[in-house]
């Protein structure tokens, strides 16, 4: 691989960058590989990255419908915390965040993971119980997370309005080690880093089907460039989930949903941190462009248009003007839509299936993008061992027939 | 400074109405009609702004909407102030004060062109091969360098004082863009009689007629036909002319998002009217008139200011009287650039030559354009311009073979101070695509095109292809009868099919010059070295060519991925004048045809749109409802403090004045408060709790289904603590029914759940027993609802009510009966949920203010005392009874917070039921509802606190569970608390530890009911 | 925000109305007889297709009532509403 | 609809007395507060709801979305087994036990809902444009004719919008909303000033 600096961004230079070399390569798939994962999105990426890495499993073809990186990775918001209030969950991010924290040093390639803080917002007694619950367990688990008084909202972010609106600020939770990362470097560094392990990343190829042998295991998949065989498959398609799952017979607990995110004109630096409420149901943050990226829940139906409506977007921003009325005059730039796969319990699932052979790494919801490092590397863990990583061994498919939910959102927690 | 390149007549400007505006701190005049840039460019002013990452000097590349370098500030005073607007949007009027952006100290020297310099070192992309160690530093010292460069303007700081309105209407036909496509199709349907809509985001309607000079229709100058055709539109009832604004969003079912800006343009906007209002129109039909957006050509230099699209200086000659020099160089691979030099020659512009891409020059322009004596040079280029703030020069090279690859000869430099490019025309098919239509690449033309459409939408005119003004006029009139046609079929597909072009009923005789399709994709040739040359594709976010090949080398192959590694086409323009530059780079970079190559996804909004815009009148008391009860003014005037419970404002305690003129704070209150109930009366608002009447012959039977309970056997007259559970076996929600007949439920919810529940017993009661005979009504606002607590309740109320035995044994504890109170008619329940004697006075709303201070005045002899939630909260925690949604978070089954009891076991099935089944919902790990007493009476645990074992266990530290509740109870003279803790009933009577950050405190952990555990003084 | 055609009121605009999930999965006659499996199959799974779904809305802030429709979930575009109760029309497969 | 403009009883207190005090005069959207009336909420099968149209005095309209009248009284159409019953007067009770007795034995609902709600009146020649900044119908004559009531939205609040004249219309919210669709109105009358 060749490697990323400062010295060498020089170097090249001196010769009109006419020496550097592809990120990654384009192959054609082989006839047959170890393991194959389907989407090249921050999660399959990263579960390809780890399996060469960590696991010697480098016979690993990545398959992409579309262009890496191209579905929820280069849609999202890019926020990145993991003060969750169920062990289970407050492990599974934890170490997704430990990971963020080396990860443009492992990766070579900077993902700029900007650990400014996020901050969530209390405006009612009920939040201010729950935020502290969150905070108590978060000490205990080892995760960093901290009550704020409404004061000292304020002088975390300074831009807030925080007493002149319908539902005042009360207080709030900061994560400091909580930031924002680069989602398109994710992507492509992971994708840069799995390539150099021998990881083939095929690109527009859809899997048409999951071929199953005799026994039920797994054998293979269909795809657009034809059958590729494989003993392993996991499935690491966000939105998609269902369609493939189906593909191998397999019924989901998941459904997709709209989410929508928009961002400003850019300007200059006006808001220094991540900036949460699921009470009026915003988030905002600045990118290091300059724009104020911004989100909120999903749109109510299902659906795979990725496109959300209009009347979800003027009840963000409103919430957004409400936050921080000096805001009202910014424009909107871009406004898009992703698809999300939403668990009954807003947990995820990365587990073994009912198929032999046959894993899936899914229902992330609103917040797949920070758990990306972790995500992948527990899932390489299952996929390689045919069981799970401690970490995952509760994010199971059999846990919604056993009643063993892990409700981050029933436990209050924000949505994202 | 005067006017020095204003023309001496001609333009749509007012030329009796001069306006002075500030520009960077300096005062200049122009005129009524002028935009910013039309007003600067006549008074000699190009340098505008400076680049996103070089910090290079610029000047106005277009006229409009699709401009990336002019940007900048706009304040009518501190708060009103916008960053990023464009100057060729930017109406001029009297006072207008703006100022350039992104540079330090000052624009014409600015430190941050130190960029320039290194950007030899800052290639696509430079920021992710870097600035990775030592690992940390990023965040410390690099990102915060790198956001303060970035950027453009600067955000208000301020809270925006102005008003925006947001309106929904509907429409028979609406068409975007008043060109001549556009309105020749408003034409066509307002005579069919339908209901139209004509918008357009400049502030004149007329599109490209407002910058004709010689064309003619239907025999008048085209000028002259504009003000014919808008006065008969005006004229039309059924039709509505809306100048700026922008169709921003097309959303599903022909749902188009407008952007009308009301005061924008105003020297002085009142008070009375918005600043910008939001139109959410459903139009039947759709035609989209969008027209087309002139290309760039990229060539090395070509962001100096004073290089500007072609048929866009023509537009600040002709419509705004405004030269953009004393001599110009065109540049351009199509007719516009003859028409321009034209156009510019007879404005007193000198032509010094036209550059010509194309090999061959034939035509009718540009004969024109030799026979008027201009220089015109076929198969040349231009490959760089000279001059630092302002173009001085253009060097010109011959082309010896096609364009894109064959080398270039010698150059000659041809001194000018403005360089003027065209490269064609793209279609504007923004709205197109965002409607989901399908874009098709067409070879003759060079351009994607509307293909098949998913909407009730045609296209007209140029944003289709279609070029010659005659032809446009034509098509625009047939597709607005097209269009007023299909609007009257409600049964009409989603599409119709789109008329050919000069399938019109009426002709448009038009004399104008036909510019074709000819046009030049990608970067031109040069023989200059690629690596040092800068040929912008992106202005904006300075975006160059070699950029865009770097991308292709490393392997960025779909568009999508160029797009997101260089930031082409990312900028506040949204790639309107770089996507298909892009396009065509990649495409000869990966030797693939365009179309191979694919297209970026055109996102709303078509322009940036304001966020005021979106929220509207949202804001403050209007952001959500702000719900009071009957007697929320009775408490207000009493001194309460108010808490937000969903969208109520609910009394949270009543501190009374002290002596010393302060107010008790909130613990002084709710003890005093408490105390009062405990020992002889309270009263408390309980309105906002929801109320459901279930009526009908079914009633019964559908309660037993919805409620965990069994009320088959409750007699009328008799109230029950219901639960009511999800499918999933988890608490939904509590509250107390009463019965009052055999067919009539008064049933309660918690405030938060009321909607929530109502729905939830709907769903089932249509979709899963719609044979049951029994309705829902909400009742919740029907009641106000008075809490009348402690031991002297009855001797408080009894006088007051007529029709009621209040006895204990007439009317014992959980019982419900209607009577009159003030001859008000009321259901009055005997309930408690404070553990004292209790009624609860139900009358109708409107009387609820009155009948409150009746038994307030009823209740001074025994010192009744109101109280807020807080004291509420504590008194129910004495007596351990649960909060839905404090006590559980929607993970707790009736049994782990003691409900067991309301579960009727005999019942076969209940919502939920199944669901408490399975194994995991009666595991003995389970979190319990328990007690809790700190070793310190004085110490009140933190709500939220977690309970561990072994507070000294290594991180991460085994939780048992936490505190759910927590209050200092005055009655009782110590702390309270309740918790949920794994196992916990079977804990009772151990110790447990909660620790904290700074110490671990010591709990024990009890019985939840701390007051009164048998329940006597329920009866009095 | 699309526009739903109510069976009882007729075309009305999106916020009116409250998605209700997928159609047609009807509450188990006998809940206490399913196994666990089964349960959880009716609570939680889904079909979630890409392409038509047969789904609930409520007309919340019409006429209040439940009613059925087929949507596309690529365009969001309706095939159809009908009233609860009645059996999803056979208008192709749903999903692909 | 059931107009009356004075409050009725001294004993009770309605949520707009205040803000409708201190009201613009807009010629061109018009907004008042109107007294009190009775309302009941109807829901029944078949069977019964003739019997109840009978005693009401006005049949229930069976048409989707209308409004019948008579005798200064109205049956509103909400849903197919829904309906809203207007009596000009503050005492439901001699309505409802009328009503309550020829139903007697038929499946039906009837609830007093008479305190549960308050109605403003818009009117002028620019209501509707006034009403459609927070109501997403199609106010125009054709599409939203005279005799038209349904329950839909105004902001982020439910309401029953009916249309009296052309130009004129009611809108019945429930109380605690009341005042946020006054202010709401308020906000968008503005600019008619």
């Amino acid at each position: 691989m060749q490697k990323f600096s400062g010295f060498e961004l020089f170097r090249r230079a001196l010769g009109g960058h006419k020496s550097w070399q592809p990120q990654w390569r384009n192959p054609e798939p082989k006839a047959e590989y170890d393991v194959i994962i389907v989407g090249a999105g921050g999660h399959g990426l990263a579960a390809a990255y780890y399996l060469a890495k960590e696991h010697g499993i480098t016979r690993v073809a990545v398959i992409e419908r579309g262009w890496l990186g191209g579905g929820n990775t280069g849609r999202n918001t890019t926020i990145v915390r993991s003060n969750y209030l169920f062990d289970e969950s407050a492990a599974l991010y934890e170490h997704a965040v430990k990971l963020w924290e080396g990860l443009s040093q492992d990766l070579n390639y900077n993902v700029m993971y900007s650990a400014r803080g996020v901050l969530m917002l209390a405006h009612n007694h009920h939040d201010e119980i729950s935020f502290k619950r969150h905070v108590h367990a978060n000490r205990l688990n080892g995760v960093d997370n901290e009550w704020l008084s409404a004061e000292q909202v304020k002088e975390f972010c300074p831009p807030l309005n925080i007493r002149s609106m319908r539902y005042p600020i009360i207080g709030g939770a900061l994560q400091r080690r909580g930031g924002t990362a680069r989602h398109d470097a994710v992507a492509w560094g992971f994708a840069r880093a799995a390539d150099s392990r021998g990881v083939d990343i095929i690109q527009n190829c859809e899997v048409t089907g999951i071929r199953r042998g005799p026994s039920g295991a797994v054998e293979g998949v269909e795809t657009s460039k034809g059958f590729i065989r494989a003993k392993k498959v996991g499935v690491s398609a966000a939105g998609h989930t269902s369609v493939v799952m189906a593909m191998a017979g397999v019924r989901m607990p998941l459904e997709s949903y709209p989410l929508q995110a928009l961002v400003s004109e850019p300007v200059k630096p006006a808001f220094p941190t991540v900036v949460m409420s699921n009470t009026i149901h915003a988030y905002i943050s600045q990118s290091d462009k300059g724009e104020m990226v911004i989100g909120a829940g999903t749109d109510a139906y299902t659906s795979y248009s990725q496109r959300g409506a209009l009347h979800v977007t003027t009840h963000t921003l409103d919430a957004i003007c409400e936050l921080v009325p000096q805001f009202r005059r910014l424009r909107m730039l871009r406004n898009w839509g992703g698809i999300v796969d939403v668990t009954p319990d807003r947990s995820p699932i990365i587990a073994k299936t009912p198929v032999p052979g046959l894993y899936v790494n899914c229902g992330w919801g609103t917040g797949g993008f920070k758990a990306t490092p972790g995500s992948g590397n527990v899932f390489a863990h299952t996929i390689a061992k045919d069981e799970p990583h401690k970490i995952n061994a509760p994010f199971t498919l059999e846990r919604f027939r056993d009643g063993f939910l892990i409700d981050e959102a029933a436990a209050a927690a924000v949505a994202h | 400074m005067t006017n020095r390149f204003r023309t001496h007549s001609g333009g749509r400007i007012d030329r009796g109405a001069p306006v002075s505006f500030r520009f960077d701190g300096k005062t200049y005049s122009g005129f009524k009609g002028d935009t910013l840039a039309s007003a600067l460019i006549a008074n000699g002013v190009h340098l505008v702004g400076r680049s996103f990452k070089y910090h290079r000097p610029r000047g106005f590349l277009s006229a409009g909407s699709d401009e990336p370098n002019a940007l900048v500030n706009v304040a009518r005073d501190a708060a009103r102030m916008s960053p990023n607007l464009r100057a060729t949007q930017v109406e001029l009027y009297e006072g207008l004060k703006a100022t350039s952006q992104n540079r330090w100290p000052s624009l014409g020297f600015d430190a941050g062109a130190a960029n320039d310099f290194v950007s030899p070192f800052l290639p696509a992309g430079f920021y992710y091969k870097t600035f990775m160690w030592p690992a940390g530093a990023w965040k410390r010292f690099y990102e915060p360098k790198i956001r303060a460069m970035a950027g453009l303007g600067v955000a208000p700081t301020l809270p925006d004082p102005d008003r925006y309105t947001q309106n929904y209407a509907y429409c028979d036909v609406l068409v975007v863009g008043s060109g001549p496509a556009g309105l020749a199709a408003a034409l066509a349907a307002a005579e069919s009689g339908a209901t139209v809509w004509l918008v357009d985001e400049q502030p004149e309607l007329g599109g490209s007629l407002l910058a004709e000079r010689t064309a003619t229709i239907e025999g008048k100058p085209a000028q002259q036909w504009l003000s014919d055709t808008l006065a008969t539109l005006a004229a039309k009832d059924n039709v509505t002319l809306l100048p700026r604004t922008t169709a921003f969003a097309y959303f599903p079912h022909n749902m188009i998002a407008l952007a009308e800006r009301v005061t924008e343009h105003l020297a002085a906007p009142g008070a009375d009217l918005p600043r910008e209002r939001l139109w959410q129109l459903r139009a039947r039909e759709v035609v989209l008139a969008t027209g087309a957006l002139e290309r760039p050509l990229v060539f090395p230099d070509n962001d100096r200011p004073g290089v500007l699209l072609a048929d866009s200086a023509r537009t600040y000659l002709n419509r705004y009287g405004a030269k953009p020099g004393d001599r110009a160089v065109i540049f351009t691979a199509c007719d516009a650039g003859y028409r321009t030099a034209l156009d510019l020659a007879a404005g007193g512009v000198a032509v010094v030559a036209v550059a010509d891409l194309r090999r061959e020059v034939h035509g009718e322009l540009p004969a024109r354009a030799l026979a008027a004596g201009i220089d015109v040079r076929p198969a040349t280029v231009v490959t760089g311009t000279t001059g630092r703030l302002r173009v001085s020069g253009a060097r010109l090279a011959k082309i010896k073979g096609g364009p894109s690859v064959d080398p270039v000869g010698a150059s000659e430099t041809l001194a000018c101070d403005t360089v003027l490019m065209s490269g064609g025309f793209t279609p504007s098919v923004h709205l197109f695509s965002q409607s989901r239509g399908k874009l098709v690449w067409d070879a003759a033309s060079g351009a994607y095109l509307p293909g098949s459409s998913v909407e009730r939408e045609r296209s007209a005119g140029a944003c289709r292809g279609i070029t010659g003004l005659q032809r446009v006029l034509e098509d625009g009139y047939g597709q607005g009868e097209a269009a007023a046609r299909a609007s009257r079929d409600a049964s009409s597909p989603a599409r119709g099919a789109t008329p050919p072009p000069g399938a019109s009923s009426k002709s448009f005789p038009a004399q104008a010059d036909d510019l074709g399709t000819d046009g030049f994709i990608g970067a031109t040739p040069h023989a200059r070295n690629p690596a040092f040359t800068k040929a912008f594709v992106d202005w904006q976010n300075d975006v160059t060519a070699k950029d865009i090949t770097l991308a292709t080398r490393e392997g960025f192959r779909s568009i999508e991925h160029v797009k997101r590694y260089t930031t082409t086409g990312m900028a506040t323009d949204q790639g309107k004048t770089s996507n298909m530059n892009t396009l065509g780079i990649v495409a000869e970079a990966l030797g693939e045809s365009v179309p191979k190559i694919g297209l970026t996804t055109f996102r709303p909004p078509f322009t940036p749109t304001t966020f005021g815009l979106f929220a509207g009148a949202a804001r403050g008391d209007q952001f959500d409802p702000v719900r009071k009860t009957a007697i929320h003014d009775w408490a207000a005037e009493h001194g309460a403090a108010f808490e937000d419970v969903s969208l109520w404002k609910r009394a949270w305690y009543f501190p009374k004045a002290l002596p010393d003129g302060r107010r008790e704070d909130l613990h002084a209150a709710v003890a005093r408060e408490c105390k009062a109930v405990r020992s002889s009366v309270g009263m408390f608002d309980a309105s906002t709790l929801g109320k459901i009447e279930v009526v009908g012959p079914d009633a019964a039977e559908f309660m037993n289904r919805m409620y965990t309970n069994a009320w088959a056997k409750l007699e009328p007259g008799r109230l029950r603590y219901g639960v009511m559970l999800r499918e999933d076996g988890f608490v939904m929600d509590d509250g107390v029914v009463g019965r009052l007949s055999s067919d009539r439920f008064h049933v309660t919810t918690t405030t938060g759940g009321a909607p929530r529940v109502l729905a939830h017993m709907e769903d089932y009661l249509q979709t899963e027993w719609p044979e049951l005979d029994v309705w829902l009504t909400s009742t919740t606002e029907q009641w106000a609802v008075i809490a009348v607590q402690g031991p002297k309740a009855r001797e408080v109320l009894a006088p007051l009510i007529e029709g009621i035995d209040l006895a204990k044994e007439a009317f014992p504890h959980m019982s419900v009966r209607e009577g009159t109170i003030l001859g008000v008619p009321t259901r009055l329940f005997s309930v408690s949920f404070t553990g004292e004697l209790g009624f609860e006075v139900n009358v109708p709303a409107h009387y609820g203010r009155a009948v409150w201070e009746a038994i307030f005045a009823a209740g001074q002899p025994f010192g009744i005392t109101p109280y807020g939630t807080e004291t509420m909260h504590v008194l129910r925690a004495e007596k351990g009874y649960i909060i839905v949604g404090q006590e559980t978070d929607g993970t707790q089954v009736p049994d782990d917070v003691n409900l067991g009891w309301a579960v009727g076991k005999a019942k076969k099935d209940f919502v939920g039921k199944r669901s408490l089944a399975r194994a995991s919902m009666s595991a003995p790990d389970r979190k319990q509802l328990v007690g809790l007493r700190t070793t310190d009476p004085k110490v009140v645990l933190e709500e939220g606190a977690q309970i561990v074992a072994d507070p000294k266990a290594p991180v991460p530290v085994p939780m048992l569970g936490f505190v759910t509740s927590s209050y200092y109870s005055a009655v009782l003279g110590h702390s309270i608390a309740l918790a949920v803790i794994k196992g916990g009933r079977a804990r009772i009577g151990t110790r447990l530890s909660v620790p904290m950050p700074d110490r671990v405190i010591e709990v024990e952990i009890v019985e939840p009911v701390f007051y009164d555990p048998k329940g006597e003084r329920l009866n009095g | 925000m699309l526009i739903i055609n109510c069976p009882w009121c007729g075309a009305r605009p999106e916020i009116e109305f409250r998605y209700g999930g997928e159609a047609h999965v009807a509450r188990p006659a006998d809940p206490a007889a399913m196994s666990d499996q089964e349960w959880a199959d009716f609570l939680y799974n889904r079909t979630n297709p890409k392409g038509l779904h047969a789904e609930r809305w409520r007309h919340i802030h019409g006429c209040g009532r439940y009613f059925n429709a087929v949507r596309d979930t690529v365009s969001d575009f309706f095939v159809t509403t009908y009233k609860a109760g009645e059996p999803r029309p056979d208008i192709g497969e749903s999903g692909q | 609809m059931v107009e009356t403009t004075a409050t009725a009883e001294p004993l009770a207190h309605y949520p707009l007395d205040a803000l409708a005090a201190g009201t613009r005069a807009i010629g061109a959207a018009r907004l008042t507060a109107l007294g009190p009336v009775s309302r009941l909420a109807f829901r029944g099968r078949e069977a019964a709801i003739q019997a109840a149209g009978e005693a009401f005095g006005v049949a229930l309209p069976r048409e989707a979305n209308r409004r019948n009248t008579a005798n200064g009284r109205h049956a509103l159409w909400l849903g197919p087994d829904e309906w809203i019953l207007l009596a000009p007067g503050a005492d439901p009770a001699p309505l409802f036990a009328a009503i309550e007795t020829a139903t007697t034995g038929l499946p039906h609902s009837l609830v007093d809902v008479s305190a549960r709600s308050v109605t403003l009146e818009v009117a002028g020649s620019k209501a509707a444009y006034v009403l459609n900044q927070g109501n997403p119908l199609d106010l125009s004559l054709d599409a939203f004719p005279v005799g038209t009531s349904t329950r839909t939205l105004f902001h982020k609040a439910e309401i029953v919008l009916s249309r009296i004249t052309p130009d004129t219309f009611h809108v019945d919210v429930w109380r605690s909303f009341a005042p946020y669709v006054w202010e709401m109105l308020e906000d968008a009358r503005r600019e008619l000033a």
